[in-house]
């Protein structure tokens, strides 16, 4: 079902964790789901310095949050919220159609976090984006 | 994470192993002995006494006589049979049908077929222990009710119903009764001399017999209306050449388990599932048995742990040899949790960390030692990762 | 009578012996590869493999995708399952189905059940050699008809029908076209991207696979209502736990089926049936063949002798270690003669001494010698003792 890539992440996630003094915090998803990630950013000069993730959920949701997490890493704010749920599902391999979901919520917390980060700004030139939302309603 | 030095089976409920005296009293019939049970030749007559001894077989597993069993392409056809059978049968007497909420959903949604087509279903809720009380049976049935359909025990809980109660609720009203025995029989003794029950579905790989083959108990005097329509076999009842090697394997796995009940065996299976148990809750915080604590079957263990989602519980499982089941939506790529974690009135978010642990005769001390030392790194180092864990 | 000293089974028609290779493959699903399909763990996704494996070979054997492709608990059953559920996808375009006269009991008491239930049954007639012809099919079609029925060959008389054409006619009607396999499928080459078939029944057993697991080939877009409801195994076409190993046994049948018809294997089968045909009306007077004398089964060989009986027949046949079959009233133990002896116009007297001798890829010059050594001497002697037998 799952791609070895995508085992491999989900058996050593990488950057699980909480930054406390996170510049940018975003949760997507619904407990109600059974799907909930929560990503944590740090940011200097608008470039993602360090990211870590929290995620209730799946084999996918959690490969596809240690994978969104690398993908992003090092990038400008800009290009991170290029990243998009089809550049995290191809990095991993591909994913079953059922799971397509799962990347879906990893695109989706990583622009709920840079909202988040430049709302504290006081920078609002992006629509925030619905979080709390069940991504398979 | 540690290196894998073990496979644990402990999914018994989802499938079990056939076992060497079984395989060894079908492997005849696939070469040697291969004949049609229909023809007259020697290799046909040779088929049938094979066929006849394993309807006795199975008969003598449940207290039946022979000729009230009819071999199945498998229980979910076997719960076709019996509930569409009697819907037809009954039509003109009457259209309602009564079953619970935790059912197997070759009972469910044949109910639901049949609403579609002009029968009333009625859906018996259970309470938290996914027990279906039986005043809510006797409320239910109404002068135009045909058939009960309640399940002898849930495979997602392991929940036994009590089936003497409900039964006879049905004998005094005179609407018949069908139970899906299909995690039940072999494991807990079953008479239905003894016991009020009109039809019930067993199935043969839920006993260390084969896959796709099953049995229908039809109480004698029972009219029902064919679905597979044919040649006639099995008293017109399920028509088809029989599938002769896995009747036999149905007919050795029956045997076997009659003598595993005389002996006592399950409950050397449910001390050994108790010690599961009360390990997990003893070691694991935030963790709920679900389903009943004494009225389950006896190789039956579930629960939900708090924070974390049953997918990925199992698949860290699998990868330590450890083979679970869960009935979060995530597994079965579904919005919703399994309808039976609901319906015992779990929250969703609860109802996503499910774990089923189901032992089987052949589990010793040494797997269950395993999943204990295992089981609670496994919860925990999800637990680290989720943004709900609580952390030390 | 001369003392037993040869096995001969000449009854592939009813049943194959499980060949080596199949046997092979399918033990490793028992006791050890046992997992059920639909488990996530390790054994779960060793038995979905084998299953997606099967799915391939089968579909291979009658070029079709795999998606296409349902597995089910026999060929009665995948007849049910397509007659049945066209009718109730149908049902609101039209309630008139076509079938023929000698198709096998699961189409036709298929189609007299819906009979029965409100649809409107035609039964198409044959000449004396058992074809349906194709102008009788274009007549009989109407604005209402949702569904042809009419098999691919005839398991008493061995008849290929004209397939092509009969489809061509459906499809020109827009309407639907199935066709029961059974005998035909790994027995003579077909190929459903260039045949005009929308559904197609096939039987793992009647070409060395095992008993009790059948396919149903269903062309894409095709849609059916189902008629073994829950889990939604079988893309929810047929529900229940995957008989694992029968499947993968179907598997490896077809896939050696598929070899042997492509190295033109069944063509010496046919060659060694034409030497038993011509030896058999040869040597023996007053006998005929039944069916058409090219278009047939290449492994098929059947006949009437007059004067006597099939029982006695075969059970002298069987007393010297041959097997094999007949549609006379007495073996079934009903009043009537085969219903297709009968539609192919022979009268009663002479239906009742029919004879069915069919052909395995095993089988060699010397099971064709010792038949034709004695088949004689048994029809001799029982007309002997024949009130009507000319004697010499
Ligand atoms: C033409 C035909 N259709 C259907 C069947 C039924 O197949 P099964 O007996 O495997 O259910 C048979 C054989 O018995 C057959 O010969
Ligand atoms: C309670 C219950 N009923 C019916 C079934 C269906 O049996 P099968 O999958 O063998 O058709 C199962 C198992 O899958 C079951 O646990
Ligand atoms: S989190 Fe439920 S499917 Fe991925
Ligand atoms: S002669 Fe006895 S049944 Fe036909």
């Amino acid at each position: 079902m799952y791609t070895e890539k995508l085992m491999q992440l989900f058996m050593n996630p990488k950057n699980v964790g909480r930054i406390e003094d996170a510049d940018g915090i975003g949760e997507v998803g619904n407990p109600v789901c059974g799907d909930v990630m929560k990503i944590y950013l740090k940011i200097e000069d608008d470039r993602i310095v360090d990211v870590k993730f929290e995620t209730f959920g799946c084999a996918a949701a959690i490969a596809t949050s240690s994978m969104v997490t690398e993908l992003v890493k090092g990038k400008t704010i800009e290009e991170a919220l290029k990243v998009s749920n089809k550049d995290v599902a191809e990095a991993l391999g591909g994913l079953p159609p059922q799971k397509v979901h799962c990347s879906l919520l990893a695109e989706e917390g990583i622009k709920a976090a840079v909202d988040d980060y430049l709302a504290k700004k006081g920078n609002t030139k992006r629509e925030a984006s619905e979080t709390k939302q069940c991504a398979k309603a | 994470m540690q290196t894998m030095n073990r496979f644990v089976y402990l999914d018994h409920s989802a499938t079990t192993p056939v076992d060497q005296k079984v395989l060894e009293a079908m492997l005849p019939f696939f070469s040697m002995d291969f004949g049609n049970p229909n023809s007259l030749h020697a290799w046909g007559r040779k088929a049938r006494q094979a066929v006849d001894q394993a309807r006795d077989e199975v008969s003598r597993l449940i207290n039946a006589e022979p000729s009230e069993i009819i071999f199945t392409g498998g229980g979910s056809e076997a719960d076709n049979i019996a509930i569409k059978g009697v819907a037809l049968a009954k039509k003109d007497k009457g259209r309602h049908i009564i079953t619970s909420a935790i059912e197997h959903h070759a009972v469910l949604d044949t109910c639901k077929w049949l609403e579609k087509e002009g029968f009333d279903i009625t859906i018996l809720p259970v309470d938290e222990y996914g027990t279906i009380r039986p005043e809510e049976l006797r409320k239910a049935i109404r002068p135009d009710t045909i058939l009960v359909t309640i399940h002898f025990a849930n495979n997602e809980i392991g929940t036994v119903q009590p089936i003497e109660q409900l039964g006879n609720i049905c004998r005094e009203q005179d609407v018949l009764f069908h139970t899906d025995a299909v995690q039940a029989a072999g494991h807990i003794p079953i008479d239905v001399k003894k016991l009020p029950i009109d039809l019930m579905t067993m199935a043969a790989h839920k006993m260390y017999g084969p896959k796709g083959v099953g049995a229908l108990y039809i109480k004698k005097g029972v009219k029902i209306v064919p679905l597979i329509h044919g040649g006639g076999q099995e008293r017109g009842l399920r028509s088809g050449t029989e599938n002769t090697a896995g009747i036999v394997g149905f007919g050795k796995a029956a045997a076997l388990a009659s003598d595993r009940l005389a002996k006592g065996e399950p409950e050397k299976e449910r001390n050994l599932r108790d010690r599961l148990i009360d390990g997990i809750l003893e070691k694991i915080e935030d963790a709920m048995l679900t389903g009943h604590r004494t009225e389950r079957l006896p190789f039956h263990a579930s629960f939900c742990f708090h924070y974390i989602e049953g997918e990925s519980l199992l698949l860290r499982l699998d990868a330590l040899g450890i083979g679970a089941s869960s009935g979060s939506a995530c597994t079965s790529g579904s919005l919703e949790p399994s309808h039976v974690l609901l319906a015992i009135g779990l929250p969703h978010e609860i109802a996503h960390g499910s774990l089923r642990l189901t032992l089987g005769k052949d589990t010793s001390e040494e797997d269950i030692d395993y999943v204990l030392e295992n089981l609670p790194k496994v919860v925990e180092s999800l637990r680290v990762m989720s943004p709900y864990g609580k952390r030390g």
